[in-house]
Formats: structure tokens, C-alpha cells, sequence
């Protein structure tokens, strides 16, 4: 288990002349999480933004599943494995549950347009593998008896997880959630980072990256941690490196005050 | 000839740079196509014909356009307060706002043809043509006036988004909603500028379509398309791109229909637009307008 | 039933026919298009234009003429769908424009502005017209139903969330553009049937945003939702023919009620009026459940 | 003098309950009543008013039912200014001849609707009054769009339509030159109009060189700017310039330009009235200072629209409508004070023409609401006199073939004054 899944190369991004990220260096390897804390503002979400294609790097290069896949799309790359999450809950409204988790699946269903709108027998068997894949996948995670729910009916904690599970059902190689516990109290939170190592558990080779800006949380969920500050990385290394880095110290202390 | 065609071109790409502005100012901030610009332009018209007629002697016509401007800002509060500002508090998809304003379009086309369409409207006769000569060029008065008026608004207005603190706010708005709200600007405040500011260019170009072309409920709307096309081609939200795109526009449109004809021209129009969108789709001047991630 | 209420039948269909195809561009995918009349113009001028010049059957014109509104939507579709749906939105409105202009130009063989008239009856338009709305009906449910409903309806929420689920969102669009403005052309064919004559009148942007309307009156999320609405607002102006307010007849404020109502809707109640919620078996037998139970309660506490 | 004054007591009392359809027997016995009340002197009188009343209402009673007819107008749309004129000069007429005894004793009733300038709108309300109110004819729009949708429906449910549908194609097929059974047109056709003011250009401008200036977008516009070209052409005349707009377009600056380098001696405008304005405006704009020709559109308050100066302007008019020894003064007069407005309004006429066509082909007619009867009656239409003068209807094309038009200009203090009466 020691293949890299994801790896980046002096990956840069700047916003209007202002350096959003500046030679980020990370690797990930199949079966781990790793974490990006940082504070506000420190270029986290950019950096999700540019593995995930949404934003074109200014410079560097993202290496995924053994390929180079700064020419590739958004969608590309989704399709190679590599599934995340947004800051603000995105479930879909006017989906339930269970059909949340489906769009997941649904841009390799094998029907085609003709077949869905006369309802052929053929679209009714894929649809059923559809279904039975979702449903075994909120099974996994113990959310199938929500499956009928529109999200909305449900708690934020429980909002965030079938985002997850949404993430998960397409197998991918890569996750990456973006600020998992924002707006969760406590208990939730807590609840939600046992959520994750459970996914760690069942999911094997999945490679998981965190972002979040409280340091506290990922301390024992992650095995290595990158710290961001105004687009630098000011360290890197294990949970307790970290907490004695006086950079990083220094870094949050003065975010603070 | 073509000098002529030219000065025809530039007054009427004047009016198009009007409405343009009004819609690029609107769609800068909130992002939204804003339809019921049109319709602000035709009750406007009526409105300043009305109140042409109300005196004897009519009143002077900086009076009426000043007038008619102070109650196109009525209207475009009132239909931001009645329509969007709902929308906004939900933090509704945008969607709705399209639609929103699609609908007080035709809301306020139908009252007008409803209340005031079974009779025609000719602005007084304070209005009678005048035309003067240059060589052998001919030059509509009110041609000038149009474009002398259209001039100094559209320079007040980039001057204002430039260089002053307000303006200031509003590109911070236009730019990002959420950080400048960290930064203490008040974007309720800034959309009730926003608004005022497209009232007061409706106000200013209903007076002018209703004198240059007539009153009657139809006239803004007709006119809208032509001022939707200059903002897509300056490029949605730009406005030197508007004012510029407006100009391109009026003078091609002069061209076409001269060599080639009326018909014909609205469709190589529409054939330059989709070619322009497939080729360079952020406008002339610009930035492509993506939604935010 | 008298050959009026035969007639209005037929408009009624394709009017839920048009908002119907709508539906699925708007209230699934997010497209918002006020150029759906355009493509209405399309198959009525084509198919009839061609049959009269060519001198073949209408039906196999109208296959062409289909056809041809497939190619039309999908060269707007190709460079406009890529950008925000502003540009969309504005393009199409352009589009009508120009359909509506090339049908002045080609006065030769459309008539201009006079009208093509001159359509041949056809006996049994109450039956097609119904049997293709019930299919229209049938295909569009089926879609929403389908991987490409639940991914349309995902990318109407967010485009950038439903690309990182790998949805091809650009080729998806164009697919449900061109569907819907083929079901367009089809209801322009059925239209110029109904009124043996076109005009291009009939088929101005005013046509496109009546289809917005009643589409969103009822709820973008709910395909019943639109139908009812569509037939119902379209029906509303015949009833109120002979009622009069302020000494004009209703049917001039017909407009200006629906824009009221349409402002309200959206203030209050922006999911339409049917919501999320759409009328099947299920719905009616719940429905019919909780009237039971209610009932049966009565009953016990006079007990 | 006592038996008289008892006599007309009776018959006010008698007249009001014969008019409420009661059963002759009932109305008889009503009046032998009354008249015990009134007197035993009385008693012999009554009696014998009694059986003649017995007599007249069962007359009545067999044609008491009023005859049914429909008007379809633009009471709304963009047509609503000629169209509500038009439903008040037919609604006017029917008033007029029912208070003259309606039709050989038979009562007239007009159901108007709107159809909206709309073509869907039209064919609704065409069914609405065939198949639900079972008319026997329709008048028709003062715009062609919506009639056209009826040419065939009119011949398949055999209701004639009477109206002023001005396009040639509402009244004959254009590809056949036949005329459709069940339309008829009661004033002028567009081409026939325009051949009036090309003639009187002509003849007696004598002008020779001519540019259109008009609105492919609008039916009206074309049906009177192809002919006139074609009439132009015909008679050895030129024509320099045809130039178009639509309806999306409001500056014709381009348009009008080319025209003054063509350099026509007349410009003939062709579209409403706002429009016709508009165009006038950019030609003077652009330095045309020559004649300036137009449709019927240009009537009042077309002075009111223009900025320019108004002359060298003529223009068609169907009637000579303020003149007081004009047959058609009171109607449009009553119009006028009727409605409120500044301006006679021609269609107020139209409206009235259409019923007197109708009327007359009805007043033959053994049976008043025979479809096919009527319309044979009405191809026959021969001298009806109408507000102003009578129309004689061509079997061949369904449209007047004696009605001319008047050429008017407008004076100094900008009022309409007739010129000239163009013969057909």
C-alpha cells in the first residue's frame, strides 16, 4: 500500500495578482487520510478547486492515479475516482435521498435517452442496479432508513453524511471533504469524525484528504497534516509534529487575537 | 453617404448604449437579466408625455427628463421592493429573479396597453423636428441633444463607478457579495443604488424613444433586444464593453439595413451574435461570467 | 361535443404539450428559453410550406420538419450552452426574432405576413392531438424518472456539484434542449392543423413567456403541477369571455392577472403551486386514505 | 273621446305582455280582465281588441325568436383602436334597424366577441358563436389576421361572414383566384385602395417615379404596397425604391436615406397609423421634400403624431365623414358623441356596412338564417345602400366592385379635407 494516489508538484493559483497558492507539495497514498488545516483565507478551498479541475493552475502539475491530469476536465477526473465534497452542504433539492445518492452513479448508467423515455425493459433492469448499488451503499454507511426522505427533512449532521455517502457510491479512489464539520456542534461533529474513520474502515484503499480549520479535529483522525498560511505551506508532518511546530503555533496563535 | 450613416448610426447606437448600461449595471451586481427594463422604459414614456401635456405652456425639456428620471427611480424601487427583494432575503435561485422580472414586463406592457392602448400619443408639438445642415450632412436636433445627454450620463456613471467611494463598494459588491459583506458594505444599500441608478437610465431613455419614435406601450420592449444584444457582445456586466458594444451596434445595424435591408439585417444580426459567442464568448471587453464555485 | 369545445380541446393539448417540453428544459434542467414558439413557427411552416412545394404528404414534412428543428436548436445549443444561461436566455430570444424575420423573408413560399392558409383538414386532430400529448405526457415523466431526470435536476441546483459527480453537463443540456424543441416543432405542426392558417403573429416571444409562466405557476418541480396549470390558465380567458370589470371584459385583464398571480407565487410560494408534490395513484390514495381515517375519527367521536 | 283614451289604455297595458311571449289565448283573457276593471262600457270595445290582438301576436308568436348574428372584433390587441368602432357601428346598426321593425318583423341580435387581433383567439370565438350561439352570419374583424383562419371553417359550417378583411386573400384563394364561398368583403379591398391613390397620383399629380416605404411584418402593410407597385409599374409609371421594415425595428433613418438617393417624386407609406407617422418623420428627417402618399391609416390624429410639417400629404379615405351633406354625417357624428372621441373614426362606418350588406341579403331570404341561402343572396348584392353610397358586391371575387375611395389632404389648421372621389 504504498503507491501514491494523488500527488501535486509546486502547484500555484493567483487571483487577480493575489497569491492564492503558492508551490503546494503534497502526496497521498491509497488507505490513509491526510489533512490541510489552515486558517481563513489560507488558499484550502483553492487547493480542492484546482485538484478537482474546477480552477486551471497557474503553474505546477496534479498527478492522479498515475496520470498527469492537469489537461483533464472536472468531469474527467470525477469520472477517474476522484469525488469531494463543498463547504456548504450541495445536496440537491427536488431529489430525495436515495435519488441524491444516485446522481453519483448516473453518469455511467448504461441506458440510453431513447430507451429512459419509453421506459424500456432494458432501462428498468439498469435502474434496478442503480438503485440496488445506492441502497447498498447507504446500508454501508446506516443511512438506508433515510432513503426516502428529502433531504431537507434532516438534521444538518445527517445532511453532511449523505453528502458523504453520495461522495463514496461511485467507489472512488480519492475523497476530499471541505470543511466536514463546519456548522456542526459539538456532539455532531464528534459524531461525524467517527463517520469518517468508519469510512477508513470500509473503504480500504480509499485515499481520504480533510481540509478544516480547527486544528482540534483532525489531530487524531489524520496521519499527516499540511498546514496552509496566505498560500504557503509552513509545515507539514505528523499530528504531533504539528502541534509543536512554533511556526504553526505562532500561525494560529495570531489568528486568535 | 457613409458619413451620414455613420452619424445616424452613432445616435441611435446613443439610445442602445442607454438601455444597455441599465441592464449591465443591474446584471454587475445581482447577476440577473433584468427584463423589466423595457417595461420601466415604456411607463416612462407615458409618464413624461403625461406630465409634457399636464402644462400649458409644456415645461421646458430638462424639466420632463429630470421628472421622468425621478420617477423611473420610483419604479425600479417599487418593482425591486414588490419583486426581488423577496427573492433576495430567501436567497433564491436566480432563476426566479429572470423570471421575476420577465413577469413585471409584461405586467407593465399589458396595464399600459389595457389602460392607455386604445388611443395613439404623439409628444406636443415643443418637439417639432428640426434638422440643420453641415455641408451636405444633416443633423437632427434632437439627435444631438440625445446623444450630448447620453454622453455626460454615461460619463457620470463611469466616472461614479471609478473613482468614487460608492462606486467603489459597488465593484467590491460585483466583484464578490460575501467578502464584502465581511468588509462592512452593505449590500442592501448598494442594490438600492443599483436600482436607482437603472430607473434613472429608463426614466432618461423613455423620454428620448418616446419623443424619437412615440408613445405607446410597446416601445421600451421593442427596444430592449437590441439593448440586450450590445450587452452580451460588450460582454454581460461590462459597461465601457455596453457603450462600446451599443455604438458597434447601432452603426452595423445603420450599415446593413442601408446595403442590404430591414429583414435581412435582423437575421445577419443574430448570426454575428452566435458567431461572436462561439468565438470570443466573454464579449469584448472581458471576463467570462462564470457562476461562482 | 360541439366542434368548439373539440377545438379548444386540441389548443389545450398543445398548449400542455409546449409547457410540458418546458418542463423538462426549465423545471429539469434549468434552461430558461423564451424561443420555444420559434420552433413552434418551425415545424408548422416547414412541414406545410414543403408539402405545398414539393407536393408531398404533410406527415412525412413534418418528420422533416422536426428534424430540421432538432438541427436548429442544436447549432444554438452547441456555442450558447457552454456559457451562463443569461446568455442562453437571451440568445433564444434573439432566435424567435430571427425565425420570425426569415419567415417575412421568404414571403415567396410562407406568405409573409398575410398568412399561410390553405392547410388541409384533418379529421381526426382531437385523437392525435390527445394520443401525442399522452405521449408527451408518458416520455417526459419517464425522463424525470430517469438517470437523466435526477441528473438534470442536479444540475439545475448546482452545475459545479453535479460536474463533480462526473455529469457530462454541457452534452446533457443540449440533449434536453433539442428534445424539447422538438416536441415544439411538433406542437406547431398540431397548431397550424387546428387553425388551417399561419401567421407568424402566433408565434411571437409573448407565445414563449405564456409557457414560462404557466410552467412556473405550477411548480417547476412538479410535472403534474405544470399540466394543471397550463390547462387551466389556458382555459380561464374562455370562461371569463362575458364578465366585465370597471366596464371592460375580463379577458383583457386575463394578462395582467396572470403576471399578479405569477408575483405572488414566486413571493410567497417560489416552488410553484403543486411544490415538489405531483398527482399520481399514490398521492390520490393517501389522499383518499387520510379522508377515510378522518371520517372514521368523526364517526368514533359521535360514537 | 272617453272610449278612444280606453282604447290606448288597453293596448299599453296589452302590448307590454304580448312582447313577454305569453300564449295568445292567456293574453286575451288578460285583456278581457282589464278590461272588466275598466268598465262594463268598456266591455264591447275590449273584446274586439282582444281577437285583433289574438291575430297579431300569434303572427308574432311563429317568428318571435330574433334572429342571431355574431361580430367578431378586435376589442382588445393591438388593433383595438379600429376594432372597438367597428363593433359600435355594427352593434349601432342593429339597434337602428330593430327600433324600424327588424327583418320583415323579425327582431336582429348581435353577440359581440374579441378575438384580439389573434388568430388562436379568432377561430375560438368563431367556434364559440357557430357551435354554441348558432349564429346565422358573423360580421367580421376590421384586420385581416384573424379572418384568415376562417375561410375554410365559414364554408365547411355554410356561415357567411361579412366583414373588412381587407387582404384579397381572406376573400379569394390566392393561388386559384377563386373566390371562398361564405366571405364577403363590404368595402374596398387593400389592392383596390391602392390602386385609388396610385391612380390619382398619376393622373392627376402626374408623377412618375414612386419609392414604398412600408412594414413586411404587417398583413395590411403588404396587401396595399404590392399593388401599387404593381399598378405603378403597370401603367408606365416607375419604381425607384421599395424599402421594408418590421415590427422590431423603430428607426427607418437608413431606409429613409436610400430613398432620398433614389429620388422619388412620391413615397408611399403603408402601415398603421404610429408606424405611418414614424416613417413620415425620417423621410422629412432625411431631406425628402416631396409628395408623400398613404394608406387610410393616415387619417386623424395623424397631424398630432408627426414632428415635421405636414405637406404635400395624400391620403385614402372610405368616407367623406365630416361633411354634413354626406350620407354618412349622423352616424359618425353619434359615434363621435357616443364614445367620446375627437376623431371620426371610418370603421365606425365599417361596421354599420357590414350589417346593411347582411340585412339586405337577410330581407330577401325566404328563411333569414339559411346559411347557403344567404350567401347566394349576398354574391348577388346589388346596390345596397350603405352610410354613404351603395355596393354592389362582384359574384367572382366577393368584394365591391363599385365602391371608389376619396383622396384627402390636410388643410392649414391640419383637417382633413376631401379632395377628390377615385372611381374604382
Amino acid at each position: 500500500m504504498t503507491e501514491q494516489i494523488l500527488k501535486t508538484h509546486n502547484l500555484s493559483k493567483a487571483f487577480g495578482g493575489v497569491c492564492a497558492v503558492k508551490d503546494f507539495n503534497m502526496e497521498i497514498n491509497a488507505g490513509r487520510i491526510r489533512g490541510i488545516i489552515g486558517p481563513n483565507g489560507a488558499g484550502k478551498t483553492t487547493i480542492f478547486n484546482l485538484l478537482s479541475r474546477i480552477y486551471k493552475e497557474d503553474e505546477g502539475t496534479i498527478e492522479f492515479a498515475g496520470q498527469d491530469v492537469t489537461s483533464k476536465s472536472q468531469i474527467e477526473v470525477a469520472r477517474m475516482g476522484l469525488s469531494r465534497t463543498f463547504q456548504n452542504t450541495r445536496l440537491f433539492v427536488g431529489l430525495n435521498v436515495l435519488d441524491n445518492v444516485k446522481v453519483a452513479l448516473d453518469h455511467d448508467g448504461k441506458y440510453s435517452l431513447f430507451s429512459a423515455l419509453f421506459k424500456l425493459p432494458f432501462r428498468n433492469k439498469q435502474e434496478r442496479m442503480i438503485k440496488e448499488k445506492a441502497m447498498s451503499c447507504l446500508e454501508l454507511l446506516n443511512l438506508d432508513e433515510f432513503a426516502k426522505l428529502s433531504p431537507s427533512n434532516l438534521s444538518y449532521g445527517y445532511q453532511r453524511r449523505v453528502e458523504i455517502a453520495r461522495a463514496l457510491a461511485n467507489d472512488p479512489k480519492v475523497l476530499m471533504l471541505d470543511e466536514p464539520a463546519a456548522g456542526l456542534n459539538p456532539e455532531e461533529t464528534s459524531m461525524l469524525m467517527d463517520f469518517i474513520k468508519d469510512i477508513q474502515a470500509k473503504y480500504p484503499n480509499l485515499a481520504i484528504l480533510v481540509i478544516e480549520h480547527r486544528m482540534e479535529l483532525i489531530m487524531n483522525l489524520c496521519d499527516h497534516i499540511y498546514v496552509q498560511d496566505s498560500g504557503l505551506t509552513i509545515a507539514e508532518g505528523t499530528p504531533a509534529e504539528i502541534q509543536s511546530n512554533p511556526k504553526v503555533l505562532a500561525a494560529y496563535l495570531g489568528e486568535e487575537e | 453617404m457613409a458619413l451620414q450613416l455613420t452619424i445616424n448610426g452613432i445616435s441611435i447606437g446613443a439610445i442602445y448604449a442607454l438601455i444597455a448600461v441599465g441592464f449591465a449595471v443591474v446584471f454587475n451586481i445581482m447577476r440577473f437579466s433584468n427584463f423589466a427594463h423595457g417595461g420601466m422604459i415604456s411607463a416612462c414614456a407615458f409618464i413624461s408625455f403625461f406630465f409634457q401635456r399636464a402644462f400649458d405652456p409644456p415645461p421646458p425639456f430638462f424639466v420632463t427628463v429630470l421628472f421622468s428620471a425621478v420617477c423611473g427611480m420610483g419604479i425600479a424601487l417599487l418593482i425591486d421592493t414588490l419583486g426581488y427583494r423577496r427573492i433576495r432575503l430567501k436567497n433564491s435561485p436566480k432563476i426566479y429573479y429572470f423570471l421575476m422580472s420577465l413577469t413585471f414586463a409584461i405586467l407593465i406592457e399589458q396595464i399600459l396597453t389595457v389602460f392607455f392602448g386604445t388611443d395613439i400619443y404623439g409628444f406636443p408639438s415643443v418637439f417639432k423636428s428640426q434638422t440643420f445642415e453641415i455641408g451636405s450632412m444633416i443633423f437632427k436636433t434632437m439627435n444631438i441633444v440625445i446623444l450630448a445627454v447620453s454622453v455626460v450620463i454615461l460619463v457620470a456613471l463611469v466616472w461614479m463607478i471609478n473613482k468614487t467611494k460608492i462606486g467603489l463598494a459597488i465593484r467590491a459588491v460585483a466583484i464578490n457579495a460575501d467578502t464584502s459583506r465581511l468588509m462592512g458594505i452593505n449590500s442592501s444599500v448598494i442594490v438600492t443604488v443599483i436600482f436607482i441608478i437603472a430607473g434613472v437610465l429608463a426614466g432618461v431613455s423613455g423620454v428620448f424613444l418616446g419623443v424619437q419614435y412615440g408613445v405607446f406601450p410597446s416601445v421600451g420592449p421593442s427596444m430592449m433586444l437590441k439593448g440586450f444584444i450590445a450587452s452580451i457582445i460588450g460582454g454581460l456586466g461590462s459597461l465601457s464593453g455596453a457603450i462600446f458594444a451599443a455604438l458597434a451596434l447601432g452603426l452595423i445595424e445603420m450599415f446593413l439595413t442601408f446595403f442590404i435591408g430591414a429583414t435581412e439585417a435582423t437575421v445577419i444580426l443574430f448570426g454575428i451574435m452566435l458567431a461572436f459567442l462561439f468565438i470570443r464568448p466573454q464579449g469584448i471587453m472581458g471576463i467570462i461570467v462564470e457562476d461562482k464555485a | 361535443m360541439s366542434a368548439y369545445q373539440t377545438g379548444l380541446i386540441v389548443q389545450i393539448s398543445i398548449t400542455i404539450m409546449t409547457v410540458v417540453a418546458v418542463f423538462a428544459m426549465t423545471g429539469l434542467a434549468g434552461m430558461f428559453s423564451l424561443g420555444q414558439a420559434a420552433y413552434m413557427a418551425v415545424g408548422a411552416y416547414v412541414t406545410f410550406v414543403l408539402s405545398r412545394f414539393l407536393d408531398i404528404p404533410y406527415p412525412i414534412t413534418g418528420i422533416i420538419s422536426i428534424l430540421i428543428s432538432i438541427l436548429l436548436s442544436w447549432i444554438i445549443a452547441v456555442p450558447t450552452l457552454k456559457l451562463r444561461r443569461d446568455y442562453f436566455a437571451l440568445i433564444t430570444v434573439g432566435f424567435s426574432q430571427m425565425i420570425l424575420a426569415l419567415v417575412l423573408l421568404f414571403e415567396d413560399f410562407t406568405r409573409g405576413s398575410i398568412g399561410f392558409s390553405k392547410i388541409p383538414r384533418m379529421d381526426n386532430l382531437l385523437l392525435v392531438s390527445l394520443v401525442g400529448l399522452a405521449l408527451i405526457i408518458f416520455w417526459i415523466r419517464n425522463l424525470k424518472y430517469s438517470r437523466f431526470g435526477r441528473m438534470c435536476i442536479a444540475l439545475k441546483n448546482d452545475e459545479i456539484a453535479a460536474r463533480s459527480f462526473g455529469i457530462d453537463v454541457y452534452h446533457l443540456k443540449i440533449k434536453i434542449y433539442v428534445l424539447a424543441s422538438a416536441i415544439a416543432s411538433f406542437a406547431g405542426i398540431l397548431m397550424a392543423l387546428r387553425n388551417r392558417v399561419i401567421t407568424p403573429d402566433s408565434f411571437g416571444w409573448a407565445q414563449s413567456a405564456e409557457m414560462q409562466i404557466f410552467l412556473f405557476f405550477g411548480g417547476t418541480n412538479s410535472l403534474t403541477g405544470a399540466i394543471l396549470s397550463a390547462g387551466g390558465l389556458k382555459l380561464l380567458p374562455e370562461f371569463v369571455r362575458d364578465v366585465t370589470l370597471f366596464g371592460v371584459s375580463m379577458q383583457e385583464y386575463r394578462t395582467i392577472i396572470y403576471a399578479i398571480l405569477i408575483i405572488i407565487v414566486i413571493n410567497f410560494r417560489p416552488q410553484g403551486i403543486l411544490g415538489e408534490k405531483e398527482i399520481n395513484f399514490k398521492w390520490l390514495k393517501n389522499l383518499y386514505r387520510r379522508f377515510k381515517q378522518s371520517i372514521l375519527k368523526k364517526n368514533e367521536s359521535y360514537d | 273621446m272617453k272610449k278612444l283614451l280606453l282604447v290606448l289604455l288597453v293596448l299599453i297595458v296589452v302590448l307590454p305582455l304580448a312582447a313577454c311571449q305569453g300564449e295568445p289565448a292567456e293574453v286575451a283573457e288578460e285583456v278581457e280582465e282589464v278590461a272588466e276593471e275598466v268598465g262594463e262600457e268598456a266591455e264591447e270595445v275590449a273584446e274586439e281588441v282582444a281577437e285583433e290582438v289574438e291575430e297579431v301576436v300569434e303572427e308574432e308568436v311563429e317568428d318571435l325568436e330574433p334572429i342571431v348574428i355574431g361580430s367578431i372584433q378586435d376589442l382588445s390587441g393591438p388593433a383595438s383602436i379600429p376594432g372597438q368602432a367597428n363593433a359600435w357601428g355594427a352593434e349601432y346598426a342593429v339597434q337602428v334597424i330593430n327600433e324600424n321593425g327588424g327583418i320583415n318583423g323579425r327582431m336582429l341580435e348581435i353577440i359581440t366577441l374579441d378575438c384580439k387581433n389573434d388568430l388562436n383567439e379568432g377561430i375560438n370565438a368563431y367556434r364559440k358563436l357557430v357551435d354554441e350561439h348558432e349564429v346565422t352570419a358573423i360580421i367580421g374583424p376590421p384586420l385581416s389576421n384573424p379572418a384568415s383562419g376562417w375561410v375554410e371553417l365559414s364554408e365547411e359550417d355554410q356561415v357567411p361572414i361579412v366583414g373588412h378583411f381587407m387582404d384579397e386573400v381572406c376573400t379569394t384563394d390566392p393561388d386559384t383566384g377563386e373566390a371562398y364561398p361564405y366571405m364577403f368583403l363590404a368595402e374596398p379591398s387593400c389592392s383596390s385602395q391602392s390602386f385609388a391613390i396610385a391612380k390619382f397620383a398619376m393622373e392627376e399629380l402626374g408623377l412618375t417615379k414612386f419609392a414604398t416605404l412600408y412594414n413586411t411584418g404587417n398583413a395590411f402593410a403588404v396587401a396595399h404596397a404590392k399593388p401599387f407597385m404593381e399598378y405603378v409599374v403597370d401603367n408606365g409609371g416607375e419604381v425607384v425604391g421599395e424599402e421594408t421594415f418590421t415590427w422590431a425595428d423603430t428607426d427607418y433613418s437608413a431606409q429613409a436615406l436610400k430613398i432620398v438617393q433614389a429620388a422619388p417624386e412620391a413615397v408611399f407609406l403603408s402601415d398603421y397609423v404610429n408606424q405611418a407617422a414614424l416613417a413620415y418623420d425620417f423621410l422629412r428627417d432625411a431631406g425628402y421634400e416631396g409628395v408623400i402618399l398613404g394608406a387610410n391609416t393616415l387619417a386623424l390624429p395623424f397631424p398630432d403624431l408627426v414632428k415635421n410639417e405636414v405637406y404635400d400629404l395624400y391620403y385614402l379615405q372610405n368616407y367623406d365623414m365630416l361633411n354634413p351633406e354626406a350620407g354618412g354625417y349622423e352616424l359618425f357624428t353619434t359615434h363621435m358623441e357616443d364614445v367620446g372621441t375627437d376623431y371620426p373614426k371610418s370603421n365606425a362606418g365599417f361596421g354599420w356596412d357590414a350589417v346593411q350588406v347582411l340585412v339586405a341579403a337577410m330581407r330577401k331570404a325566404e328563411d333569414p338564417t339559411n346559411g347557403p341561402e344567404l350567401r347566394d343572396l349576398l354574391e348577388q348584392t346589388d346596390g345596397v345602400e350603405l352610410a354613404e353610397r351603395t355596393i354592389t358586391i362582384d359574384p367572382a371575387t366577393h368584394r365591391p366592385s363599385n365602391m371608389g375611395m376619396y383622396i384627402a389632404d390636410y388643410d392649414e389648421n391640419m383637417q382633413i379635407r376631401i379632395l377628390t372621389y377615385i372611381e374604382p
